[in-house]
């Protein structure tokens, strides 16, 4: 790969990242499937469980479909207070490539905000992801929200 | 302490468990008397699943309200607890969430305990070539950790301070340890850990974890799903004094039809109609317990939950950390015994609890709903007339007897 | 709550309102009962702007003290206020701060008020299948939300919890009352909100709008630009009981010629020679009010402001969020008959005022600086001596006369 | 434009965000007038107000000499506490060009400390900003700062 | 105050010294008691250090307990300190750490003071036009601000509000005083200051510092470099009065063997075998001193510190800042004298203390693990034996004296 | 130099602090060390003290020896409670160059979190460093934390 292309690589997986948390902080659930693979693996978790081998998820999804349904729920079934996100993300790094499959790392920070207008830093941590190519853009085959902090305050409800 | 919490709120109201005033919520006297009398009092708290502590040596800490705990496995194979608080001046002898060591060496003056909090040795004790050193008066048996009794049910432990508590096994009683060795049937295995701050006082959440009422209309996965619905097959199991409940749903087959069923939840906003799923795949219950119970939530006062939705259990404590600040801690657990698709059926059944949980999500911001609206109303009361005004086991969920029952356990304790 | 308060700060100073223990700033207890006895007490509080409330249905959320309060727009066509917080187990009943609704469903369980805050129906009040379900002794007309007094002064809307406050127009009274209509001239439209946390007891704050002492010496801009002077004509209206007043400053023509008023603010930090702006057009005031008076500052007792400066206008609602924090909500209006260039200047003028005002910027720090200096110093006083020892109006501000009379009309009612 | 020339942009973007936020948190208040053209449009304002098309800006400029005025009064004029901001940018967005000018869209987050030393989350938020190439380099034609709260602690002073 | 506080804790356990109960480290009310007991009681607290402010109108601020405090280079040359509160309506008088001003003048009224705190000036005293301004019995002597008692010792000032505390230098003593000498034998100059938040009460950390015994049993870095153990010679000096203490280590040779020393560290965590270091040079220390004391921390009641570790020279303040929160302010120094090798030395040693300290960085955390271990213990005791119950010097460190010295000094302050 | 030479440095050194606060928040101290040039000099000290030129660093090393030590200190000696770092880093800009040698700034935030779960905002402020091209790598050569805050929660264990 000559230079010119590790570098435009390396923009479009800023891009990736930038595009997906534009897309939380904007309340633009509904668009948030379409940057998953559709047999993606999704999963928040926090670095203690990750770190004992422990499999569990707050939010396990094991298909695009299923982050759709997490969608809906929000949307439709689910009720929290009027809420929004503000993600820094910073220090995105390849890790490991296998033809058009790139693991990556990432650090995060979600600042969170009430309606009311008290902001708390809500949640902090890594993104260890793995994107694939499809159809000329990168999509997370594999997210896993790996959280500094093994609480959560009152509730999770949008995805990270 | 009596007098001091007997002045701010003397007089319960007449219609006894019926009401509660909220200042029973709010109120740092209240608060702090609850910390004595009723973690420190005569009460069984849970402390860890067994399994947490294989070999001797192993060691976790957790709390009695908001005294910090020390659990360990002694030598003698034993489950031991004791005040995580040094003899001498006071210090955590153990700073690790979870470990194993030989000893308790505290870090500040490195006196040494044995496993189960005996004073081994303190250092320099003799001093250095005959000065300093402690008087001849000491005496290494008189400066122990303060221990805590420790009892088992099944593979879970419990602790208490108090003398005065009667025997684990008579505490929880038949009617509900049936109910947990129901759920807990092989040996467990945890899937994971997760713990949520809720701010709110603690006993909003209990209260939540006791109401029977609320779940099918605050959580509309449950009723839009037929999940659970008041109208299915269910009831709850209350202890005899109120402080223990079951609560719990039996296969789906309603009631009442399902066009009754609806009817009667139309016009409640927890009925969603337009709300589909594109994998339900996952809320298909896997036969497990041998019985038609689709959903038990079981509670042991004053802070242990046992939950069992469709194949999602979980260990849920509750830690008072506040007036109006609450931890709730969330341990999911199968079982050693589980197929590998079991688990599977597990971690993604786990969606439906936790802080992110479809059927529990509400239930960390409600509590909170409530300490923010009672602002201004201390003398005024809740009101819990929902099945009447006793706390006894009924075959039927649109009652709120178990949360009355948790008041009539408590109140006595509080000298209320 | 008497006693309790009495005896923290048993006898005032005997000069009265010219001394305030700084104790009153700081002290849980005095805040606590101002909360009972000012807050829930015979006052009236500023609640909304009837247009932000058009139709019937529409809502909005607000607080009296710390008590949280549901305004909303009936079917009747009249504002209702209500407590926000639910006749059952004490829910939040409104989770958002504006919307609209038919009803007013609470999320625990379902039970719904009206938009007058009646309740119309219980969920499951009679059980399924006859079992469980609410006592016969359960009435819907015993469980509403509970209801505040509301009364309207032109487009504001105030209420209050007690029976005993006068009617509003009565409370305002005549004198104060007639400088509110006098820049409230229009249909109001919001131009946008803003908050600010104070760090501070809220009275410190509620003095500073009250000080026509401080104003040209605190902010720089107002002596600098000559927006305000002391030196300019100008004075202070202060209701009799000296609850309310009305600070203004009339047309820029010095009552002492400008060298004298040079002179007698030479030395005083606030004038400073060196600062110009590049481009000062937007402190053109535009015609508006069909007086000569350039900024009126306006508080109607307990935490309301009406602020005009030049043709920016602002309501401010100061409330108490603690003994030393305080939110200071903005809501910045103009009026439906405005041209666009009005608006254009209204929001040019608006970086006068807010958190980033530049004649209001120390107003949100300098009652913090207080708050941090009378640590230890509870028991001794601030001296409001300027002016004399009276709450009468003043056509002159060298003078503290209408904090002392914000003190006048708060001991009374706090029994001090 | 070649790959090359859009990455070249790309990092010159970059570098305007950097060199902005640098000057504010260096305190150099008398430069952040330049980042601007001389008939920018710089507003802070809060989601809340944004979202609701209301007009009002804390710190409401329409000309480059409106935010000269502003650092002449904090310089000259008002009176506050020693504090200085740290400001940390991410995702940086192109969301539309036309000719030579660009609409962006980044996240922000500002960390403001006190003289005696607490430090607190002062600020999260967008920049929905608009540039234009001018003499060179990259200018601030149009800034919105837009808060994800509605609440401000103590005071705005600094620009952000 | 005094009955205030008696109740809670009315009677000291019977063996006096050599108990604390738990209470006396989170009981808010015997926190306020310190506050005015203490703090702006009969004791003499550090201000600043006299090269700090050079030239008349130099200023900077810091606090006796929570009250903000101005300390100021008057006119006169002589250093002078004040409440940093106005006279006028309590505004700080000085809101920059540190500054230079001709005179102090009050943002808030323009109010303006000397440099020792007279007040010069009142804005608009006389009103406009004969209108407003303050009444004629307003007397500029009666409203300074109020003044703190100013001594120094040394290049060290001290200051203090009760007219009762004995003169400094009595205060002190020769004991101390001349420990104090021996270690500040040139004209500090300062290398730099930090500050580290503490999350425990302010006596935690001070009897920390009192506690020889802990420092080579906590801190590895002590004991496996030999910096300091206690079979190295050293001891402890003690105020007749219990109030101060400096405890040493003489030159490395040990009093007991090598072998027999690390044997008798057997088993002691803090001495680590495998700990070396690849640049161990700045642990060299340089002669300066004149003597053999490698280490000395000493304490002046009730909240400052002297440490010398080597060649690293420190002055602590100790604020307290809540029951459980505590600023401790760090300063560095050297001395003008120091050739640029012997600066380099100091801040290579200064990697020894500080919130990042090799050897005090556990002091940081401590107290924090003693504040959150004693929840639910407040009605027990830390246990002070070692080396008796005595709080006499001793030439030896295994022992607790100076911290029994510390409360010795402490209860008659507090009525206890 | 050529746009795209110019392109890769700059990823080379957003690569560079990439890394080096992974290591960090990964807690892989003992490769904390390599980041830097053997005569390295390194100090965390604050806003404060640096500008008024006091030398005092919290954290004073000056050889990658030094740095060693503290991490066996950290590893064999000293005593506090488990705790992680995560680093966000945001503006990195070159401010000079000098032949194989840069000056760079830099603004960073760290959350600490504890592992009971409580995070706090820990520190933020600026790298003010010196990297020279030692083997094909960037090195640093300097490396000055420069903390906005003059106070420190509890303890600094974990360099930053
Ligand atoms: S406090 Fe535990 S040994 Fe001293
Ligand atoms: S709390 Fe409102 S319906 Fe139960
Ligand atoms: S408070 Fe200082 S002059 Fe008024
Ligand atoms: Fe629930
Ligand atoms: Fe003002
Ligand atoms: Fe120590």
């Amino acid at each position: 790969m000559t230079g010119v292309e590790a570098v435009v690589r390396r923009l479009e997986l800023e891009e990736l990242y930038t595009d997906y948390v534009h897309c939380l902080d904007a309340d633009e659930l509904e668009r948030w499937p379409d940057f998953f693979t559709e047999d993606c693996f999704y999963r928040i978790t926090s670095a203690e469980n990750y770190e004992a081998g422990l499999p569990l998820g707050l939010i396990h999804a094991t298909s695009r479909n299923m982050l759709k349904d997490r969608v809906s729920a929000l949307r439709e079934a689910n009720i929290y207070e009027p809420q929004r996100y503000r993600h820094l993300v910073s220090s995105i790094k390849v890790l490991k490539e296998e033809g058009a499959t790139l693991d990556l790392a990432a650090n995060f920070l979600v600042v969170r905000t009430m309606q009311e207008g008290d902001m708390t830093l809500f949640a902090a941590g890594a993104y260890l992801d793995q994107v694939r190519r499809e159809g000329g853009t990168w999509k997370f085959a594999r997210k896993n929200v790996v959280l500094d902090s093994r609480q959560i305050d009152t509730l999770l409800a949008i995805p990270i | 302490m009596q007098q001091e919490i007997a002045q701010p709120i003397l007089n319960w109201p007449s219609e006894g468990n019926a009401r509660v005033p909220y200042r029973m919520f709010s109120d740092p006297e209240v608060y702090r008397a609850e910390l004595a009398r009723i973690f420190l009092g005569p009460t069984w708290q849970y402390l860890a699943l067994a399994g947490e502590l294989p070999q001797p040596g192993d060691y976790l800490t957790t709390f009695l309200g908001e005294t910090p705990v020390i659990v360990t496995r002694g030598q003698d194979g034993e489950i031991h607890a004791m005040v995580n608080r040094c003899a001498h001046r006071g210090n955590l002898v153990c700073l690790k969430r979870r470990g194993h060591a030989d000893n308790l060496t505290c870090v500040y003056h490195a006196w040494r305990y044995d496993l189960e909090g005996n004073l081994d040795s303190v250092a320099f004790r003799r001093g250095i070539a005959g000065k300093g050193g402690m008087p001849a008066s000491f005496n290494l048996e008189e400066h122990g950790l303060k221990k805590l009794r420790v009892d088992t049910f099944g593979d879970l432990v419990f602790g208490t301070l108090s003398p005065e508590a009667p025997p684990l096994a008579s505490y929880i009683g038949n009617l509900i340890g049936s109910r947990i060795h129901r759920v807990l049937h092989g040996k467990p295995k945890i899937l994971g850990t997760t713990s949520q701050i809720l701010h709110n006082n603690w006993k909003l959440y209990f209260e939540n974890v006791r109401d029977t009422y609320h779940a099918t209309l605050l959580h509309a996965f449950f009723t839009t799903f037929r999940i659970s619905r008041l109208t299915s097959e269910g009831g709850v199991d209350i202890a005899e004094n109120g402080a223990h409940h079951a609560s719990y749903t039996r296969n789906k087959v309603d009631r009442v039809d399902q066009a009754t069923s609806d009817q009667l939840y139309a016009g409640i906003p927890s009925l969603r109609e337009n709300f589909r799923l594109a994998d339900p795949s996952f809320l298909t219950m896997a036969e497990e317990f041998g019985d038609d119970t689709t959903t038990q939530i079981l509670s042991l006062f004053p802070n242990f939950v046992l939950q069992q939705i469709q194949n999602s259990i979980a260990l849920r404590l509750v830690l008072p950390k506040g007036p109006d600040k609450t931890e709730l801690q969330w341990t999911y657990i199968g079982f050693e015994e589980d197929a590998p698709e079991m688990t599977d059926l597990r971690l993604a059944q786990a969606n439906l609890v936790g802080p992110a949980g479809y059927v529990s999500m509400e239930d960390g911001a409600v509590g909170n709903f409530i300490q923010r609206a009672i602002h201004g109303s201390e003398e005024e009361c809740s009101v819990l007339e929902m099945g009447g005004f006793g706390h006894v086991s009924e075959a039927n969920r649109t009652t709120e007897a178990s949360v009355r029952g948790f008041w009539h356990a408590y109140r006595p304790l509080m000298g209320l």
